[in-house]
């Protein structure tokens, strides 16, 4: 009997005794090292790679894409996928400015406004996607464009001109910094915190991993999946509405249509860096916000190193690729393990 | 939006003259169509239709322009996102019996009839480059951010002052062309990137109207200013807080609207079949529009450049 | 007895599939306190039945009472809180989240909002003791455990439900003699608790150990429920199959037909070791094991899926080692593999599609061309040649009865008829008179010369077709038996009698 | 049990209409409309070109909407229906297969089909195979992501999609190439009357590159043996792994084919722009979203084993007329705007409609 029970579980390092799952997963670990590596090689080989005014507008330009990227973790963790952000961060954030500029509410009320709108039409994606039983990626690439028709439409063909300066706090500018950081990290932290405590501590959270993991079980074990399925939804929604608020207050005084372009695949490739499995099922927050870290990283460096801007890409592609074939190497050597 | 005429130039005298921008929904072309209409309504006969595509690419401005040899114009009037692929649509559209020109970017490889020029590349590229020099005090290093990698405008500019600077000022130094897009947020990251890695740069050059805020607001927000300079190629209404603060120190750019009036009214002298005259009183603004018959090029003037005094006065 | 308020009473219950009547009439009334055994056919709606008691399905008509109060149960949470726990036949589990985390899903014990871990901590290290599972596991993954200890979850999981109803669908299926032990421990501590239990198996045998009462199932409906002491094996086996005659055992010896296929000390690390079987030139040879035998294991080592380490396969004298399926259709081998729905069927593609779809090639004209019309043709031939009953060859696979489409299944491995015909349970979850007609197919094959091997956990299969019977237990062949073994002999084999086991092989 | 055996089979659920007697015209009709998706997409053609030609012919439209028009149009339904041909193949083969990144293949291939024919001065049709083996390794390279080291496809295309881009840009340094060997392929955009002077002229890329690769996908997928894999796996890959069936080798080959595709649509864009763009598939939302778009408007299920040719060619047709209608019929910028939501639309309605008919007829699960 006993050596029947032995069987199953590896033999090592399994002893302690542990009430909480991991709190670090390994590819978090590895990430953080690879950033610290990266940093130290970057602040060798440029003048200015390691100091506060190459960090701070660094951290500040990462902001938006943790923003997203950290809803669309818990997205991608019930295994959905979110597709229609960039377009989403559109609307916001024109709703935002022109609330300001034409209709001169107060900031605070503004991005408020923008921000709750943000998490109105995630509930638009999650709603079509739980009734629609539709897989979300194909939803969310139809709610983009009808995103970014609305946009469009609100923008009017101008763009919208005198954004007051106060937006400006929450950019990379020195007057929106707390003990150096910029308000816009902090808010990143924040939330990611609070997100990850939820995912990590409550039932709720770990009842996105139970629906990621097996669907029809979770319903059996007495889940409301399509209720819980429209959580994450909203969840980015409201992230991308305060990813609008940061990529207007990093823009200028003058907002165009072109803002947020392309932040969905950037998104989601600090997602899967960070160690989320697009099945779903696992993942977390942290990792999502240290591939956001390296995403910028790998653009900024790239500038910094004078080498060709257009190289970054490239470069986030390998790492996408580095990322997810050390976990699937990683998942294999333990699949062999046991 | 711009309105259309009823099409198809039916029965009446009046001439149709379609415009199709790079793009929608860029407050310079939204500016030059909002000239045109005050054409339309000071001029008559001349009818205007505007539409832009989504995106400032060949394949979505080819569709537009589709769409208006379908529609039968009389005048098709383009600026081109990229010249080399439209000219063959261009030789469509006269084939179809329509007359064909460009404005704001040429395409001289193509049937166009003519060219409607904002200023000459020459100088635009030698005004943006005197005023960053005299900002630099004509020495230091400089970046130039520009956005998409392929505009044909924004890259002949690019040499221009590259050429120029080479020329007339020997002790500044072009460290580094940067192309991001038409995202300002993104245009700004990589100035910010460029001061970084150039701890010296004294210049930076925004190449487009997205990126000419974007690399005054790095400037801004790195608290440099008075320590890098840029200019820009932006419109006045977005650099007004720039220049007044003086993290951008000119922005060189033409009267837009005018230049969308003038762009109309020679659309309905092709239309007319009218020839231009050598100068070209236009308007009470434009007297003096010169019509170069060599290479068919009707040029609004030169380049102003915008500061902190003149640029409240426009709304665009 | 009859005076005791059922706690759970079913009555008149229905439930239709689009076209099958998975449910027809049925009705079961559970005392608390007792072990009430549920047993029918493969298919004769057990699961469905108390799927539709757990909330899991809806049925279309009856009526569910509990303690004699009628109640409606919109999904798994409202029966879960009327106090039913569930074990499903297929462990419902989270292969991400840990044994702890697993076993309170759901309902988590919670501390102001947040989960509270050190309590749930506590309640399953009691729960893992109960069941003879170390603490540690509390904490590990569920992708990291065993399929047993998996089971041994799920059942500590429904019992972390504090539940007045338990149901158990099929637990014992993949445990071993020892793991039982624990359960029925486990059970008959419940049952003190007043608990009532509902209990399916197929193993009728460990009924008499731990089961009061039970009720026979047989085409969706119950026909009958009896005290378990007025009852006996083959009573309940005659009830279940409604005393349709079951037909002569083939038993030819053969022993003496040229060797075709020869496993000689076949071993795969873990999996099996050492298996010796030899099936001559038309013979059927069975390799009857319990679940968790290990048999399917060396079928998927025929098959190409698993390597084995040592050993030999040997074919018509020659050894061979197949590397993939494709490989071994090459070497002469077809198989049909023991899950009809995931390993066998592409369900919404049509019959002449599934039928065609284990030999591409052969229906490529010069390897280029589909040939369309001679898939159909050949679909048709199979439909009339094994009876298939279906409208035409056009309709997909999913349309069909269990028993049709595994005969579909079937057909495909036998568009080119292989020289050694591997069946993994050819008769699971089909009815009776399917059961019957695959039979006879085997048996036509076997005549032609096919040599047939049977994968099987069903006893009576092994018997009726097999010309030898070879038991495999704990990985490794133990025993063979010529065509005149009886079931008793069989079964101790299996179970590991030591006195049973015979020479074994050649 | 005996139930299933003696009563009549299970009626069909998707390809034989439910014995007649009990469904009334009506229902089999719409059955039929919903499970087979190109009917209905034939019906919804009909009905916008109904709907577009007596608009034109009220005078509501801006330009006349005729069979010039139309056949004008063609141009765009070339790339888009090939690119969702390749979009196909790959989603076909099910467990979330896609192909994000045929966008980025179409930019780089341009660049190398610019440089073969353009600068290297090699002749045009040693150029196009080149092409298309270029295009078949990138997409190679997908397929060896997924098949034989088990990535994602969204996250392999994904990291791709990202890669080929920027190697498009910085390959000749963002600049477009247009030699005049280059500009002379325009004539495969070009409209060439080839039913005669009284029917409309057709673009020559209708014939040259679009019809060959519609016939040649129909053949891969219907005739090919490869098809009937590709169906299987799709199904269910576990299945076919038991029947015999070499997943690996499959779903490598249908990315292999979908970039050999995208390789042939870069010749295409090279010769509709005159020019070898570095932008080419990745302009504005880039080329693999619509591509995305027609191949799920057109029935193709996103679980794998669902999709027809036709249904793709005919889905390709109705968005390319419909962006042409809305075109004639909204002038100024709302036109390009009204396309967008038209195709978000269509997008999200078609889907829920693969839903709502999975579950009604039982199709999947
Ligand atoms: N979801 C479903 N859709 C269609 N048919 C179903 C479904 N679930 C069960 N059935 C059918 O209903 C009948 C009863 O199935 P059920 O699973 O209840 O049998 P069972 O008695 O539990 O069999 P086993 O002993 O094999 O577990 C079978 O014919 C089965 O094919
Ligand atoms: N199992 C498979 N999975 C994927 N592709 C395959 C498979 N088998 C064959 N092919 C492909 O099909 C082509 C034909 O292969 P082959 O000649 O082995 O088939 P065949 O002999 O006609 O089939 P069979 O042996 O089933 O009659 C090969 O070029 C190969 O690329
Ligand atoms: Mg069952
Ligand atoms: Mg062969």
């Amino acid at each position: 009997m006993t050596d029947l029970l032995t069987r199953d579980i590896p033999a090592a390092g399994k002893r302690r005794t542990r009430v909480l799952p991991r709190a670090l997963s390994t590819q978090e670990m590895v990430l953080i090292g690879v950033l610290i590596v990266l940093w130290i090689l970057l602040g060798a080989f440029t003048p200015n790679f390691l100091t506060a005014q190459s960090i701070q507008p660094l951290l500040a330009s990462a902001a938006p894409i943790a923003l997203i990227g950290i809803g669309m973790t818990a997205v991608i963790v019930t295994a959905g996928i979110d597709i229609s952000v960039a377009a989403m961060l559109m609307v916001c954030a024109v709703v935002m400015a022109k609330l300001m500029v034409d209709l001169s509410w107060p900031m605070p009320l503004a991005l408020l406004a923008g921000i709750l709108l943000g998490g109105l039409c995630g509930l638009f994606n999650g709603i079509l996607i739980t009734l629609g039983r539709v897989h979300p990626i194909i939803i969310t690439f139809g709610t983009s464009n009808i995103f970014m028709f609305l946009g469009w439409r609100i923008f009017d063909s101008k763009v919208v001109n005198g954004i007051p300066t106060s937006v400006g706090v929450l950019g990379r500018g020195a007057d929106g910094r707390f003990l150096g950081v910029p308000y816009s990290f902090l808010i990143v932290i924040v939330l990611a915190a609070l997100l990850w405590w939820y995912m990590r501590y409550t039932a709720g959270g770990r009842h996105f991993y139970a629906i990621g993991n097996d669907q029809n079980a979770a319903r059996l074990v007495g889940i409301r999946v399509q209720k819980r399925t429209i959580i994450p939804y909203v969840l980015t929604g409201l992230g991308v509405g305060l990813a609008a608020m940061v990529a207007m207050a990093n823009g200028t005084q003058t907002l165009a249509q072109s803002v947020g372009q392309g932040i969905e695949l950037q998104a989601i490739a600090a997602v899967v860096i960070g160690g989320t499995s697009i099945v779903g099922g696992r993942g977390s927050v942290l990792g999502t916000l240290l591939g956001a870290l390296l995403v910028q990283t790998v653009t900024s460096g790239t500038i910094q190193l004078g080498w060709a801007p257009q190289l970054a890409n490239f470069f986030v592609g390998v790492a996408i690729i580095i990322a997810v074939g050390a976990d699937l190497l990683q998942q294999r050597l333990t699949r062999k393990a046991s | 939006g711009g309105d259309g005429g009823d099409g198809g130039g039916g029965g009446d005298d009046a001439v149709t003259v379609a415009f199709v921008p790079k793009l929608q929904g860029s407050p310079y072309f939204e500016a030059m169509n909002t000239g045109a209409e005050q054409a339309v309504e000071d001029i008559d006969g001349l009818e205007w239709i505007y539409q832009g595509p989504t995106d400032a690419s060949a394949t979505a401005q080819a569709d537009v322009v589709r769409s208006m040899i379908q529609q039968q114009v009389d005048v098709l009037i383009v600026a081109p996102n990229d010249p080399d692929s439209l000219a063959p649509l261009m030789q469509e559209a006269a084939d179809n019996g329509i007359k064909v020109a460009t404005s704001d970017t040429d395409a001289p490889d193509s049937v166009r009839e003519l060219f409607v020029s904002q200023a000459t590349a020459e100088g635009i590229g030698t005004t943006t480059m005197d005023t960053l020099a005299e900002a630099m005090g004509e020495e230091g290093e400089y970046a130039i951010v520009s956005c998409g990698e392929t505009a044909e405008n924004l890259n002949s500019w690019i040499e221009v002052e590259q050429a120029h600077q080479e020329e007339a000022y020997p002790d500044m130094e072009l460290v580094e062309v940067g192309y991001s897009g038409e995202d300002s947020a993104a245009n700004a990251q990589m100035a910010t990137d460029f001061m970084n890695a150039y701890p010296d740069l004294k210049g930076l050059i925004g190449q487009c109207t997205t990126s000419a805020v974007g690399v005054a607001q790095a400037v801004r927000d790195a608290g440099r200013v008075g320590e890098v300079f840029s200019v820009g190629v932006g419109t006045p209404a977005s650099m007004v807080p720039y220049l007044e603060e003086g993290s951008s120190s000119g922005s060189i750019l033409w009267d837009v609207e005018q230049f969308g009036y003038l762009t109309a009214w020679a659309g309905l002298q092709l239309g007319q079949g009218n020839e231009l005259a050598e100068t070209n009183a236009v308007n009470d603004a434009i007297t003096a529009a010169e019509y170069s018959a060599d290479d068919s090029t009707l040029l609004l003037g030169p380049p102003t450049v915008f500061d902190a005094e003149n640029a409240g006065e426009y709304d665009y | 007895m009859t005076d005791v308020i059922p706690r759970v009473r079913l009555t008149g219950i229905s439930k239709r599939f689009g076209a099958v009547r998975a449910i027809r009439h049925a009705d079961l009334e559970v005392l608390p306190g007792s072990v009430h055994a549920l047993v029918g056919e493969n298919g004769a709606g057990k699961s469905t039945l108390i799927k539709i008691l757990a909330g899991a399905e809806s049925s279309d008509s009856g009526e569910i009472a509990i303690d004699e109060r009628v109640v409606s149960f919109a999904s798994t949470t409202d029966a879960i809180a009327a106090g039913i726990a569930t074990v499903y036949q297929e462990p419902q589990l989270f292969g991400e989240l840990t044994v702890a985390e697993n076993i309170f899903i759901g309902r988590e014990r919670r501390h102001r909002g947040v989960v509270d871990w050190k309590k749930q901590h506590g309640e399953v290290s009691e729960l893992l003791e109960l069941m003879g599972l170390p603490e540690r596991y509390a904490t590990v993954p569920i992708d990291e455990l065993s399929i047993a200890t998996k089971q041994q979850v799920a059942i500590a999981k429904a019992l972390a439900q504090d539940a007045s109803v338990l149901i158990l669908d099929e637990p014992s299926a993949i445990l071993t003699d020892a793991e039982i032990d624990v359960l029925f421990g486990v059970v008959r501590r419940l049952q003190e608790r007043g608990v009532a239990i509902i209990y399916i198996s197929h193993r009728l045998d460990e009924l008499f150990r731990i089961a009061d009462t039970v009720t026979v199932m047989r085409d969706g409906e119950t026909t009958g429920t009896h005290a378990i002491a007025d009852m006996t094996v083959r009573s309940i086996a005659e009830e279940m199959v409604g005393g349709l005659e079951v037909a002569e055992n083939r038993r030819r010896d053969l022993t003496g037909a040229a060797p075709v296929l020869e496993l000689d000390g076949l071993t795969r690390g873990n999996d099996f070791r050492d298996v010796n079987v030899r099936v001559g030139e038309g013979e059927v040879v069975a390799l009857y094991g319990l679940v968790g035998s290990g048999s399917s294991e060396i079928s998927a080592a025929l098959w190409g899926m698993k390597k084995a380490t040592s050993g030999r396969i040997l074919l018509d004298g020659g050894p061979v080692a197949p590397r993939s399926p494709r490989h071994a259709q090459k070497l002469g081998i077809g198989l049909l593999p023991a899950d009809r729905k995931g390993q066998g069927m592409f369900s919404f593609q049509t019959i002449a599609f599934n039928i065609s779809a284990g030999r591409i090639g052969k229906f490529a004209r010069g390897g280029l061309w589909f040939d369309g019309k001679k898939a159909r043709s050949v679909a048709r031939d199979m439909i009339s040649r094994l009876a298939i009953k279906t409208r035409n060859e056009r309709y997909p696979i999913a349309s069909l009865s269990g028993g049709n489409a595994q005969k579909v299944v079937l057909a495909r491995q036998l568009v080119e008829v292989p020289r050694v015909l591997v069946l993994e349970e050819p008769s699971q979850g089909v009815d009776i008179r399917a059961k019957e007609e695959i039979h006879t197919i085997i048996e036509e094959l076997a005549d032609q010369g096919v040599t047939v091997l049977v994968v099987t956990s069903d006893l009576p299969e092994a018997l009726r077709i097999a010309d030898r019977v070879v038991v495999v237990r704990a990985g490794t062949t133990t025993a063979e038996f010529g065509p005149d073994a009886t079931q008793v002999d069989v079964l101790a084999a299996a179970a590991g009698d030591a006195a049973q086991t015979e020479e074994v092989g050649s | 049990m005996s139930e299933q055996n003696t009563a009549a089979p299970a009626p069909d659920t998707t390809l034989v209409v439910q014995s007649r007697s009990e469904e009334t015209r009506m229902a089999a009709i719409i059955r039929t409309l919903l499970t087979r998706r190109e009917l209905m997409l034939v019906v919804a053609l009909i009905v916008l070109l109904i709907v577009m030609f007596s608009l034109s012919a009220a005078g509501v439209t801006n330009g006349p909407f005729n069979g010039r028009a139309m056949a004008g149009n063609l141009i765009n339904v070339v790339p888009l229906a090939m690119l969702a041909l390749a979009e196909m193949i790959v989603i076909l083969t099910g467990r979330g297969s896609i192909d994000l990144s045929v966008g980025s293949i179409v930019s780089l291939v341009s660049m190398v089909f610019g440089f073969m024919y353009g600068v290297w001065g090699m002749p045009l049709w040693t150029s196009i195979i080149g092409a298309v083996v270029v295009g078949g390794l990138l997409g190679a390279v997908n397929g060896a992501l997924v098949a034989f080291l088990g990535f994602p496809p969204l996250i392999a295309t994904l990291a791709t999609y990202y890669a080929y881009w920027s190697l498009a840009i910085v390959i000749n340094d963002q600049q477009p190439i247009s030699s005049p060997e280059i500009q002379e392929l325009y004539d495969t955009a070009r409209s060439i009357p080839i039913f005669g002077s009284g029917f409309p002229s057709i673009p020559a890329g209708v014939f040259l590159f679009l019809i060959p690769t519609v016939i040649v996908v129909w053949y891969l997928v219907n005739r090919a043996p490869l098809g009937r894999r590709l169906y299987a796996v799709g199904t269910n890959d576990v299945a076919a792994k038991w029947a015999g069936i070499d997943l690996v080798r499959t779903r490598f080959t249908a990315f292999v084919l979908s970039g050999a595709i995208s390789g042939l649509v870069a010749v295409v864009t090279v010769g509709q722009f005159a020019s070898a763009r570095p932008d080419a598939g990745n302009a504005g939302s880039g080329m693999a979203l619509p591509a995305i778009t027609i191949a799920v408007l057109a029935g193709v299920a996103i679980t794998g084993g669902i999709g027809k040719v036709s249904g793709v060619v005919i889905a390709a047709l109705l968005v390319t007329w419909l962006n042409a209608g809305i075109l004639l019929l909204f002038p100024g910028n709302h036109g390009t705007q009204y396309q967008l939501l038209a195709l978000g639309v269509l997008l999200v309605g078609a889907a829920l409609l693969n839903g709502y008919t999975n579950r009604r007829y039982h199709i999947i699960g």
